[in-house]
């Protein structure tokens, strides 16, 4: 016993570390799943059906009120849905490149995950900081995380080797550089005005006041942010890479089973992230003009306050994920062209400008 | 009695006295007589005009081959003869033609009176009408009293699908019936005989069944009993129709009055799968279709051949087909040796045994229902191996028609193939004697049950190698140590010789069961093991390799044999 | 006169404001209407799915289901195994096996009945090519169009089953019942 | 042996190694293979950055090459399906004039690295992070830095003018 604890008191970072990995998974895969739900049930009202109601589970069905209504829900969905993508059979057609067929499934996954290590989803818990990885250059660790995200979908279109998959993976490849580069540049001015790279700073930064949030100095950044977000997840209205209606399902068609529900948790995760990144750059993380929750949880009896702080910002992630979700089912899918001109033509050039004026305006400011 | 089978179409002796007459406006020249039933000459009737014309006049009661009745009155047709002047002299049109007298009623000028086109002859300048106005309305006429008493019950009838009362009824009927009154109900389901069901109610009284079984078939068993509407078809009282020709009548029977106890709803005609093949009851080889659905023989029908059957056969062979899909019948190749059960692996046992078989020691009984390609290359076997080879007569009683005394399909094969030159079954007792005192060790049996012909279960027994091909399991095939299941006739192709000396072809109706192949394929890849390879590759070629070896064939090519076969030397 | 080029006419596309060019109305009216459809659906239960093992869909007169022979109100089987259905079907999904030569004394009037008469529902397509052929009104497309079996041996519908789901039918063509009342009176007719 | 020298050993065997396999490997012959060995050998030399604290380089490697470059390369070869690549043979003149220019960058690169006396208590000062990153390329190094973005746009423009069917 006492050498366990002496391990943790000398890997204190380490032991740490771990916990925190844990308990970002064990929060963010129930949401990838739920998220699916919501997709699901929000499409259903929004195109006048009922959506999933039938999953029930064998003793909690039949506790009188709730278990029907849980059940009417749609609660145990994820549940049978991921059951049935371990189940179904896993199917390789005998012509497609195995290795990269097998990879890139991991590859569109991990990335999505990744991305969380540098979120600071909380001010503090005790003395420990809510964050996988306080790193300086949080932001630019993201960008580089999230551009490697589009080799899955890449690898996944050139591994099927037959035509939908293929067009499917030079559409995504095409794409997530372009509205890279946008979203890119649209960040930028939130550093020049944080002058930090270190997402723990900009939510510093933010903690003033609601007008202190970066969406109201920002509004411009946060825009194209978003747009390109939906650009970077493969959402409608930018699902190109997928276009069930003109390709197939694009890279993911050959896929079944499994290997099919990571490339799912992928893009659902990658929503997931880009929403955390959005509520840590622009809607103020996880502080709350109100109630005293702007400022840090003090390390002795400031545990709810902590909580309360994990709560809010995912409350912020939840809000952002439905707005996701709505879209999908609001706006139609861009032709391809279209989908270049905003990004190239429109985007870039607005975000460049951006930079411009709040170099100016904060030249202006600052000036002696 | 003469019959149409031996009524070869003779060259009509040249020139044709020829009489020019109209029909439907277009001149024709047609022969003055032509032959009738029985193949005498007769004068041309119009119905025999028109059809040379190119136009079928309907008809129930005529029948090439039957005497004539004009009964059914259904081929009146309108018609026109050159009008006579007082003078004897024909009266002319304006531009010289001569003026056409068309038939009338003799009261009311303005009405056509047909003639029944079977049983009036042609005149010169007459002039046929088969497609007027009038002879349609006659037409017409004449159907819808033969449908007064008819009940329109074709969903249950055999003959739909193939009733002339149905097509005329498309082809020249009216689609209404005036007639309000109650039908007559006749009888239905009268036992004729054993295999003749009549129902009453659906005869034209065409009368064709009745002459049948009178002038063909000489038994006159069968007449027209009560009057006016309540004629009807009748066996004289305490009589059978039982002849062996009975079941003519229900192809004769253009309706379905008549219906065979044997197809009697056992399957719609359209569905059958109608293949030219021949009856192999007897040495006579009439021409058949046989009507198949889905590999299940369902019936054999007589085929026009005027050389071999006419439009007739005999009950006895219409009806022996059920054997062919008996449940018992040999389907597994087998070798009671190695127990292999593959055609490879039993040829390759065969060909063993008849490679090292010393000469003399090997004897063959073939049958003579083999056809003339499997014979062939079961000789060529014989020659290779150096085997006495014979077959077995099968005598029975014929009769002046079409049954001949001789039971074989193929006796004349196996003749012209050098199977057995001279007569059937005296190298029999030959062979049993080379059995017995152990020169023979080797017995290759096709298609007979050789311990009913001499070579009983003892001598078969003494054997070191029995190799047997048959269709059906009896002592021969129980005792064989190598058994290749063959094909019926009706399950392959192939060529027999009549008892004339008529070589016909056969086609296959429907697919063996089993293990069981047509002998001519397995005999070539056995020939092929033992180092004679055969160079054909389908019946075909085999036939035309057959022709060439042959003397009696020469000449031949399966491709020019024709549905009706041609006629070889003996 | 007017050659094809003449007859074209072409329309010029509207130009869009600057609001229209950012999507803005666009956006505006797409966010209405699917937040319109949502609050319906959640809160005022206008859904237009069916649940369907528990709702079933209330068959329209005329659909056309899945065919069944029916008796006639004497209880007989009006299908006399004349295989028009069969030659006509489109997918072979129907297998008749007549009755043969053997006379069944108690059918009456009526000489032939199938022995067996199969419908491969697998294979049927709801064509009602058979109904529409059958001479004898024996066999109706009738409602069912969810026909499930655990096996496909299962969904061959044998004559027995095909006649317990056909029911009766009432149609004013009586034809055996007919012929047999035109016999009877034929009988009674004593003409002196 | 501390963390950071086992983690130096790991990320520069694998940079070796990936390099390597670009280039020359045993089990493959197809491009999109050797593209994604070079990401990865992209990505062991980010981690080799990291390790000297110069996280800024090591981001934006992996941005822009890896995460761009490397993705236009793999977008050109797939477009272009070079199955023929993997189909080629090794030329013996192209192996040996190969092995003779890197023989010869070695004799060149070995002594000189030798006597630098690289690793032998060599203190890198230089933290990486980027505020220090900007003055030095803002102040010190401004001039250099306005001539590569010059030709940079030069190419820029370059490629626009190429690539453009015909100009008006």
């Amino acid at each position: 016993m006492d050498s366990i604890m002496d391990f943790i008191y000398l890997h204190r970072e380490l032991v740490m570390g771990l916990v925190k990995i844990c308990a970002v998974l064990a929060v963010l895969l129930p949401m990838v799943a739920y998220s699916v739900l919501a997709e699901r049930k929000i499409s259903a009202f929004i195109q006048d059906r009922v959506g999933p109601n039938r999953v029930a589970l064998p003793l909690l069905g039949s506790v009188p009120v709730l278990g029907p209504f849980l059940t009417r829900l749609g609660i145990w969905q994820p549940l049978a849905d991921g059951l049935k993508s371990f189940l179904k059979e896993d199917f390789t057609p005998n012509y497609v490149r195995k290795a990269y067929f097998w990879l890139a499934p991991a590859i569109a996954l991990i990335p999505a995950f990744m991305t969380m290590a540098v979120i600071p989803f909380g001010s503090y818990i005790g003395t420990e900081k809510m964050v996988i990885a306080d790193l300086n250059v949080g932001i630019l660790y993201t960008f580089g995380i999230v551009s490697l995200g589009v080799y899955g979908l890449v690898l996944a279109g050139y591994a099927a080797n037959s035509k939908y998959p293929f067009l499917g993976g030079i559409r995504s490849s095409a794409q997530m550089i372009s509205y890279e580069i946008a979203m890119g540049m649209s960040v930028i001015p939130v550093f020049m005005l944080v002058g930090d790279l270190n997402l723990g700073k900009v939510i510093q930064h933010q903690s003033g006041g609601l007008f202190s949030w970066i969406i109201f100095q920002q509004p411009v950044a946060f825009f194209i942010f978003m747009v390109a977000a939906f650009a970077e997840t493969n959402r409608l209205p930018f699902d190109l890479p997928e276009s069930e209606t003109e390709l197939v399902g694009g890279y993911h068609t050959e896929y079944s089973s499994m290997k099919f529900a990571l490339f799912f948790m992928g893009e659902y995760s990658n929503m997931i992230a880009s929403s955390a990144m959005m509520v840590t750059l622009f809607l103020g993380g996880w502080t709350l003009p109100w109630f005293g929750l702007n400022a840090n949880a003090p390390a002795e009896g400031g545990l709810w306050i902590g909580i309360a702080h994990i709560g809010i910002f995912l409350a912020k992630v939840l809000v952002l994920m439905s707005i996701f979700i709505w879209v999908r089912w609001m706006l139609p899918r861009f032709r391809y062209d279209q989908l270049m001109d905003l990004g190239w033509r429109r985007f870039i050039p607005i975000a460049l400008a951006n930079i411009v004026i709040t170099a100016v305006i904060l030249y202006l400011k600052h000036a002696p | 009695m003469s019959t149409p089978t031996t009524a070869e179409l003779k060259p009509a002796p040249p020139p044709v006295e020829t009489i020019r007459i109209k029909v439907d406006g277009r001149e024709l020249d047609v022969p003055k007589t032509m032959p009738d039933w029985q193949g005498k000459p007769q004068p041309t009737t119009m119905l025999q005009a028109c059809a040379m014309a190119g136009l079928e006049v309907p008809h129930y009661c005529y029948h090439p081959k039957l005497p004539i009745a004009g009964n059914c009155r259904m081929c009146l047709i309108e018609f026109g003869t050159p009008m006579m002047g007082p003078d004897r002299k024909p009266v002319l049109n304006e531009d010289g033609s001569p003026k056409i007298a068309r038939s009338v009623l003799p009261y009311e000028p303005d009405a056509a009176r047909g003639a029944i086109a079977c049983a009036t002859p042609i005149s010169p300048g007459m002039e046929l009408y088969p497609s007027s106005a009038a002879t349609k309305q006659m037409r017409e006429a004449v159907l819808e009293s033969l449908l007064i008493n008819h009940p329109l019950d074709c969903p249950i009838c055999d003959q739909a699908g193939e009733c002339k009362l149905q097509e005329y009824s498309v082809e020249h009927g009216q689609a209404t019936s005036r007639f309000v009154e109650t039908k007559v109900h006749k009888p239905k389901q009268v036992d004729l005989g054993p295999r003749i069901m009549l129902d009453d109610e659906r005869c034209v009284l065409c009368t064709r069944c009745i002459r049948f079984t009178r002038d063909v078939a000489g038994d006159d068993a069968l007449g027209i009993v009560n009057r006016g509407s309540y004629n009807s078809i009748a066996a004289y009282p305490g009589r059978q129709f039982d002849n062996n020709y009975s079941l003519n009548t229900v192809d004769l029977c253009p309706v379905g009055a008549l219906t065979s106890k044997d197809f009697r709803f056992q399957m719609r005609v359209w569905f059958l799968k109608e293949t030219k093949s021949l009856c192999a009851t007897c040495g006579t080889g009439c021409n058949i279709t046989a009507g198949a659905r889905e590999e299940k023989l369902l019936r054999f029908e007589p085929r026009q051949n005027d050389a071999v059957n006419g439009p007739w056969m005999c009950d006895h062979g219409r009806l022996n087909y059920k054997w062919v899909q008996r449940e018992d019948r040999l389907s597994t190749v087998i070798s009671t040796r190695t127990g292999s059960g593959t055609w490879t692996g039993v040829l390759a046992e065969v060909a063993e045994v008849l490679r090292n078989a010393p000469k003399g020691s090997v004897a063959m009984v073939l049958s003579a229902r083999q056809t003339n390609e499997e014979l062939y290359l079961l000789n060529k076997l014989a020659v290779l191996c150096g085997a006495i080879t014979d077959s077995i007569a099968r005598e029975g009683q014929g009769d002046a028609l079409l049954v001949s005394p001789d039971k074989n399909p193929n006796s004349n094969g196996v003749r012209l193939t050098g199977v057995a030159y001279t007569e059937m079954g005296i190298q029999i007792p030959k062979i049993a004697a080379g059995i017995r005192n152990g020169q023979i060790k080797t017995l290759v049996v096709f298609g007979e049950d050789v311990t009913r012909h001499g070579l009983e279960g003892d001598v078969l027994s003494r054997l070191d190698h029995l190799i047997v091909s048959d269709v059906l399991p009896n002592e021969t095939t129980q005792r064989a140590h190598f058994l290749l299941p063959g094909c019926a006739h009706i399950e392959k192709r192939g060529t027999f010789v009549n008892v004339k000396g008529r070589l016909q072809k056969f086609m296959k109706a429907v697919e063996p069961k089993g293990d069981a192949r047509p002998e001519w394929e397995f005999l070539g890849e056995l020939l092929q093991l033992l180092g004679r390879p055969e160079n054909f590759k389908s019946l075909e070629g085999l036939f035309n390799q057959m022709a060439k070896d042959t003397p009696a064939f020469a000449g031949l090519e399966w491709s020019r044999i024709g549905d009706l076969g041609v006629n070889v030397k003996l | 006169m007017n050659n094809a080029r003449n007859n074209l006419t072409t329309v010029k596309r509207t130009e869009l404001t600057f609001l229209e060019k950012l999507y803005v109305p666009t956006l505006w009216s797409g966010l209405k209407v699917t937040f319109r459809h949502f609050w319906n659906t959640l809160f005022r239960g206008k859904v237009v799915t069916m649940e369907y093992p528990e709702q079933k869909w209330t068959v329209p007169e005329g659909y056309r289901g899945a065919p069944y022979l029916v008796k006639d109100t004497e209880d007989r089987t009006k299908c006399v195994s004349c295989q028009l259905c069969e030659f006509v079907c489109p997918p072979k999904a129907i297998r008749i096996t007549p009755p043969g030569p053997a006379v069944d004394p108690t059918t009456g009037n009526v000489e032939k009945r199938p022995k067996e008469f199969e419908i491969n529902m697998l294979r049927c397509i709801f064509c009602g090519f058979c109904q529409e052929v059958c001479p004898e009104e024996a066999i109706f497309l009738q409602k069912d169009y969810s026909l499930t079996g655990v096996s496909r041996s299962e969904m061959i519908y044998d004559k027995e089953k095909l006649l317990a789901l056909g029911g009766v039918h009432r149609g004013p063509i009586m034809k055996w019942k007919q012929k047999a009342d035109e016999a009877r009176k034929q009988d009674a007719f004593k003409p002196e | 042996m501390a963390y950071p020298d086992l983690f130096f050993y790991l990320f520069a065997a694998m940079t070796v190694l990936f390099g390597a396999l670009v280039v020359a490997n045993p089990f493959s012959r197809s491009p999109v293979t050797s593209a994604m060995f070079l990401v990865l050998t992209i990505l062991s030399l980010a981690g080799l950055y990291v390790l000297l604290h110069a996280f800024f380089i090591a981001a934006i490697q992996i941005i822009v090459y890896a995460g761009a470059v490397m993705v236009l390369f793999l977008f050109v070869i797939m477009l272009l399906d070079l199955r023929d690549e993997e189909k080629r043979r090794v030329k013996i003149f192209g192996l040996v004039t190969g092995l003779l220019a890197t023989g010869a960058l070695g004799v060149l690169l070995v002594p000189t690295l030798w006597q630098s006396g690289v690793g032998n208590g060599l203190n890198p000062t230089f933290e990486g992070d980027t505020k220090t990153l900007g003055r030095a390329l803002f102040s010190e190094h401004l001039l250099p830095f306005e001539i590569v973005s010059l030709l940079l746009l030069a190419a820029m423009v370059g490629a626009i003018l190429l690539s453009k069917k015909e100009l008006k």
